[in-house]
């Protein structure tokens, strides 16, 4: 039975944060909706242009590439930090000492500004002096990620697992914790086998975990901008051009207000139809 | 002590292996960086640091980040939780899509925005101030915070608030003597959760601040660009910056992991 | 299925227990026969569940033995003792339908799908679960969850024992009974070794034969709810079963008959204690109280009406002795005599029973 | 004071908790409300502190109405079935608390404290946090908190329900002495009838949000007015069969049957019950009727037993004292304490007992 009692005056609550979010998040997205529709020439003369922005970007060969590249990259890093996190989590010690050892340590990544983590891979990977570039050149396998796309990419997706996979292995730590020693047992004495007691006890209980997870990882890494910036500047080339990348470029580089924003638009909806799509699958999952 | 498996000490390994790296080079003289490779410094030097901390351009930018980074904490969290209470215990009008149209806006990519921003806090002359700052934050902070504190106050019974009202308690009294601190450990998840957004985000801080309320990442990043390679300094500076998060998280080490167990991040 | 031993069994949860209230579990030998319905019964942080979980193989006791059959399977890990246990909360895997729930432990012992199939559907059968065998187990009622959890057990024809932990306690009041006698009923069909883990004294009574009352560690009786109920071998037995429980008095000893406010109480039989610092006392329970013209003379404090009786508080001294009377029987208001029926009248000395 | 509920109606969305309802208790008595979970017990007694306001309808307090007036000035005190205490205050802060509210002098709160304390058995535990007691103590703490504030109308919400049956009896037993010098009146929700019982006081019965029921608790026991509160009067379930009445004789089958002098009764059909102590396995009198049933589960409570078992496919509840080793699936004589039968007719109603 829901508990809750219908009260009107609750709007007297949350309209505090009614007022700031919709400050930040109204005005803004209106100056962007009203920029991706007009042309300027500057002085703040504009032209109504309709949905001509809209049009050139969705058939711009350079928005496609770096949505191809932000796809790809997104691509990759779920594919190896949701299991890599879960694996570790599933390794780390129950209780003791330990524990907040392992969580101290694990959550230190996440709380280096962007720019820092991507400034200290930066010389951590310099091929010169980098101790990463120093040891992969040393093992004869030629490696300078301003030079070369791959190993700009390679580096890329590596500090992005090393940034973010402890965010997936401290909630599927969550998750495991809460899940009862009776579960366990009860596996013990059905006579599961480690694998079927992951597949059907720790997969099942971690599955919202993990949805949030996933979802995180989606959204924050369709977002990325800071770290690769500061690493590689979003070459060699275009090569790790991502997609706030190429729209910084555009809106402050170039200030083509019109075509940034409405791929700025593009951009946003895109974030939120795939999380629509993902919260409502999410839900419907639950209800079952 | 139990024992412990080899996979987590490994990753730890490869998380702390970098920042090594960093502070490694915080310690070593730009001759050294540049001109060998070496494992620890050979010639161990804080001048680097004596720099940021006798140079305003560098220390007035780390206080200038704690500022805003406080402010936006403490903002956050404290419109956060009335309103967190009201999900938590209401039904109202229109309840559950502006709850979802609140988390919406943990979605909106930074970058789509700094312009608008920019324009936005010039028009109403907070530009350049720690305030404007930590006000962009609340764009995604609040969110965060509203829904963090909501699972928390949900784990609370309500007759623990109809037992207060019996006793007497008015609204307010109860919330500030009562119920705050049943969810203390919330709340501080919720400041962690803050905190550390607000600490590590960029793109806006930079965008909306030019000399006065400049923060120290965005300090460094300039450095790095006018003053040719001073990676030395950079590195102190990148490392000062570690600091204040690994304080953070050693306060709330004992909650980070129910935080997150409520899924709510 | 097998015999359980219990010998010389003692557990601490510290590593050098030192004093009497550091054993979780105190020396205890018990023999279960194979095929009996046990329970064992006390109040919370008893003992009862460390001695449940020493049983299946979740504690290792820091002394003592268990055996089932003739084996010794002290320091056997619980996968290996062949015992099925239902939990307090019920455990079912929630990606699996109905079937593959109690098929899967048949499953990870490779037995072949077409006795799976068959066994499965007969133990479904005898928990009223087929009609769902094909759901998700998920979705059931916190009493189907339980019938999964016992069904799992139940597919089993290896299984030495069945452990309940308390199984009733999410199960919803009104449906509570129900589940209790179809467990009793499954025990007559399957005649597997059960032992049921609870604090409450109808569950334990009703499923069990023989039913071991523990308290602080201690097991104080082993017996058929008879034998708990018209002879407790401890004043705790008295006290804990029954409601109201059995009025424990103060008394002193005369030529092997009890002395009781200046009289002597009639029992069966001579009661010898050889301890002469005993601390003695008479336990009688107030079903076998009854008014009287002459006996232990009592003043009436309350006479509560409890549908089928009255519960009676009356007091001597500083003594208060309840009684009950029949629904429309007679209260005498002054000059109350009490009688005790010396058929159920028992001596205790330091708690235990000597009469 | 007396406390009265006016044609009160309680909506949620769509769902009716609490149908048209007007009950005026009785002032500084125990007024229990019997009726299982979700009956609508505990939105009554919501409705009574302030906590919830009717859809429709009106609440009085000592002759006012206090409809409109929020709990926090209406001097009541509330007990929950969880175990509610303030986690971060000691139990001397938790009993004071409504007295710090009420910025009640220093010294007297210490005093009514103790005094609380004492009769609660709390004295050695005044220092202790909440969560360092037992669940006995904690609702011993949340009674206390209760009791401190000398309200009119104490409401307890069940507070037995989440505690071990020894324990149970326990405070069962202390809690008419708690309220015996005090000018307040009880409100009590229960789901055991035997709790109500022992509680005595007056009693409503409460079923699918309807009171169906109220008067004292003895006489509704005895006397429902109808079969509906006969039912949710009893535990085990109240034994139902269908009888006809003709020539001054009431049959229940062809073969069992007994006279009647009652001469007011129509022939006809009636629907009689019987409470299962009633029907017991030894004969309470010689004119006992005689049933033969086949038993389907035989039950041991501490110090009675409880039968369930069949007549020509239809059940019946036997409630016998003692403790008796029942063969399941055996067939067994039950004796039926004819003049203990209650007779219902149409609508249900009580006619004749």
């Amino acid at each position: 039975m829901d508990n809750k009692t219908t009260h009107q005056k609750a709007w007297f609550f949350v309209l505090p944060v009614v007022v700031l979010v919709a400050f930040n998040a109204i005005i803004p997205l209106m100056t962007v909706v009203n920029y991706s529709v007009q042309e300027t020439f500057g002085d703040n003369v504009f032209f109504w242009e309709g949905v001509k922005w809209f049009e050139d970007v969705l058939n711009s060969d350079r928005f496609h590439a770096s949505l191809l590249r932000q796809l790809m990259f997104t691509g990759i890093i779920l594919a190896i930090e949701v299991p890599l996190g879960v694996a570790i989590a599933l390794t780390m010690p129950k209780k003791g000492p330990w524990v907040s050892v392992c969580l101290v340590f694990m959550a230190m990544p996440l709380l280096i500004p962007w720019n820092v983590v991507g400034a200290m891979w930066n010389i951590f990977a310099l091929p010169d002096i980098g101790l990463l570039g120093h040891a992969i050149n040393g093992m004869g396998i030629e490696y300078n990620f301003t030079r070369q796309p791959f190993a700009a990419w390679f580096t890329t997706v590596l500090m992005d697992v090393w940034h973010w996979t402890s965010l997936v292995v401290l909630l599927a730590y969550a998750g495991l914790r809460s899940i009862p020693e009776d579960y366990y047992q009860a596996a013990k004495i059905d006579g599961a086998k480690p694998w079927a007691v992951f597949l059907h006890i720790q997969l099942p209980k971690l599955k919202r975990v993990l949805t949030i997870a996933i979802l995180l990882r989606f959204m924050d890494s369709f977002m990325i901008y800071t770290e690769p910036f500061v690493l590689t500047g979003g070459g060699p080339g275009n090569s790790t051009t991502f997609l706030s990348i190429d729209l910084v470029k555009v809106a402050l580089g170039q200030f083509d207000l019109g075509p940034a924003a409405a791929m700025s638009l593009i951009y946003f909806l895109i974030v939120l139809l795939v999380c629509w799509v993902f919260y409502t699958l999410m839900m419907k999952n639950e209800d079952q | 002590m139990k024992k412990i498996s080899a996979v987590p000490i490994i990753y730890i390994l490869f998380l702390m292996l970098p920042i090594y790296w960093l502070v490694n080079m915080s310690f070593k003289t730009t001759n050294e960086i540049l001109g060998t490779f070496s494992l620890w410094p050979q010639e161990f030097t804080v001048a680097n640091y004596v720099k940021i901390f006798t140079d305003p351009t560098w220390y007035t930018g780390y206080f200038n980040s704690l500022t805003y980074v406080g402010l936006n904490t403490v903002i956050s969290v404290t419109v956060a939780l009335p309103a967190a209470y009201a999900f938590s215990r209401f039904r109202f009008l229109g309840d559950k899509h502006l709850f979802f149209w609140l988390l919406t806006n943990r979605m909106a990519p930074p970058a789509v925005f700094a312009l608008p921003f920019f324009q936005l806090y010039s028009a109403i002359e907070l530009f350049d101030t720690p305030l404007a700052v930590a006000l962009a934050h609340c764009l995604f902070n609040i969110p965060l915070a509203v829904w963090i504190l909501e699972g928390f106050m949900s784990g609370v019974p309500k007759e623990l608030d109809e037992t207060a009202y019996v006793d007497g308690y008015p609204f307010w009294r109860f919330f500030i003597r009562i119920f705050l601190p049943t969810i203390a450990a919330g709340i501080g998840v919720a400041c962690f959760f803050a905190f550390m957004f607000s600490w590590v985000e960029l793109l806006l801080a930079k965008t909306l601040t030019s000399v006065a309320a400049k923060p120290i990442a965005a300090t460094m990043t300039r450095t790095a660009s006018t003053a040719g390679y001073e990676l030395g300094l950079l590195a102190a500076a990148g490392t000062l910056t570690i600091i204040p998060g690994a304080f953070v998280i050693y306060f709330v080490r004992n909650y980070i992991a129910k935080g997150f167990a409520l899924g709510r991040v | 299925m097998s015999k359980i031993t219990l010998k010389n069994l003692r557990h601490s949860y510290l590593s050098h227990p030192q004093r009497d209230e550091d054993w979780a579990l105190k020396e205890m030998s018990v023999e279960w026969s194979d095929g009996g319905a046990y329970a064992l019964l006390g109040p919370s942080g008893c003992g009862k569940t460390t001695l449940l979980n020493i049983i299946s193989g979740l504690v290792t006791p820091t002394q003592g033995e268990v055996w089932f059959g003739d084996v010794e399977v002290s320091h056997l890990p619980a996968d290996k003792r062949n015992i099925a246990q239902v939990f307090q909360f019920p455990v079912v895997y929630d990606t699996m339908t109905v079937f593959d729930n109690l098929a899967f432990p048949l499953r990870n012992r490779d037995v072949n799908e077409t006795d799976i199939d068959w066994k499965v559907r007969e133990i479904a059968a005898m928990l009223d679960l087929s009609e769902t065998l094909m759901k998700r187990a998920s979705g059931l009622t916190a009493d189907g969850k339980q019938k999964i959890s016992l069904g799992r057990g139940l597919v089993r024809s290896d299984v030495n024992a069945i452990m309940f932990d308390e199984p009733l306690t999410v199960i919803d009041p009104h449906l509570k009974w129900i589940l209790r006698s179809k467990l009793k009923e499954l025990h007559q069909q399957i005649g597997n070794t059960m032992i049921y883990v609870t604090h409450d004294q109808t569950e334990a009574l009703t499923f069990a034969d023989q039913v071991v009352v523990m308290q602080e560690g201690e097991v104080v009786q082993i017996g058929s709810p008879v034998e708990l109920f018209e002879r407790p071998q401890h004043t705790f037995v008295g006290h804990f079963i029954g409601s109201p429980g059995m009025n424990v008095l103060a008394c002193e000893l005369d030529q092997g008959q009890p002395v009781y406010g200046g009289a002597t109480v009639e029992t069966t039989g001579k009661v010898a204690v050889e301890d002469p610092t005993a601390r003695l006392e008479i336990g009688i329970r107030p079903e076998f109280i009854s008014f009287a013209d002459d006996g232990i003379a009592v003043s009436v404090e309350k006479v509560s009406d409890a549908g089928r009786v009255n519960i009676v508080e009356t007091r001597h001294g500083d003594d208060v002795i309840k009684l009950l009377v029949p629904d429309g029987g007679n209260v005498p208001s002054e000059n109350a005599f009490l009688k005790f029926d010396p058929d159920h009248t028992q001596v205790y000395a330091n708690d235990w029973m000597v009469s | 004071m007396t406390l009265a509920l006016k044609n009160v109606v309680k909506r949620v969305g769509a769902d009716t908790h609490i149908h048209d309802t007007s009950v005026e208790l009785v002032t500084n008595q125990f007024n229990i409300l019997l009726g299982t979970t979700l009956a609508g017990k505990t939105t009554l007694m919501q409705l009574m502190a302030g906590l919830e306001k009717p859809t429709s309808g009106e609440v009085w307090f000592d002759g006012k109405n206090v409809t409109g007036v929020p709990v926090q000035k209406r001097n009541v005190s509330y007990v929950h079935q969880q175990f509610i205490n303030y986690p971060h205050f000691t139990v001397f802060e938790n009993i004071a608390s409504p007295l710090r509210v009420a910025r009640i002098s220093r010294g007297e709160i210490e005093q009514r404290v103790g005094r609380v304390a004492e009769l609660l058995k709390l004295t050695p535990m005044l220092g202790r946090n909440p969560s360092e007691l037992s669940g006995g103590q904690q609702q011993r703490t949340a009674l206390a908190r209760a009791l401190v504030k000398d309200a009119d109308v104490v409401l307890l919400d069940e507070p037995l329900a989440n505690l071990d049956y020894k324990l149970r009896e326990e405070l069962r037993d202390e809690l008419p002495k708690l309220f015996q010098d005090r000018e307040c009146t009880v409100v009590y929700a229960t789901t055991e009838p035997i709790e109500a019982l022992l509680l005595g006081g007056y009693c409503a019965t409460v079923h699918e949000g309807r009171i169906t029921q109220f008067g004292e608790t003895a006489k509704v026991y005895r006397r429902p007015f109808d079969l509906l509160t006969a039912q949710v009067f009893s535990d085990p379930p109240i034994n139902i069969a269908e009888v006809t009445l003709s020539d001054g004789r009431f049959a229940l089958n062809d073969q069992v049957g007994w006279a009647t002098a009652r001469a007011n009764l129509t022939d006809g059909s009636y629907r009689m019950a019987v409470r299962p102590h009633f029907v017991t396995l030894e004969p309470s009198s010689d004119d006992a009727i005689k049933l033969e049933g086949q038993v389907l589960v035989a039950e041991l409570s501490g110090s009675e037993s409880v039968v369930h078992f069949e007549v020509d496919g239809l059940s019946w509840v036997s409630q016998s004292p003692g403790i008796h080793a029942i063969e399941v699936g055996k067939t067994t004589e039950f004796y039926l304490d004819k003049t203990q039968c209650l007779y219902f007719g149409e609508n249900d109603q009580l006619m004749a007992a």
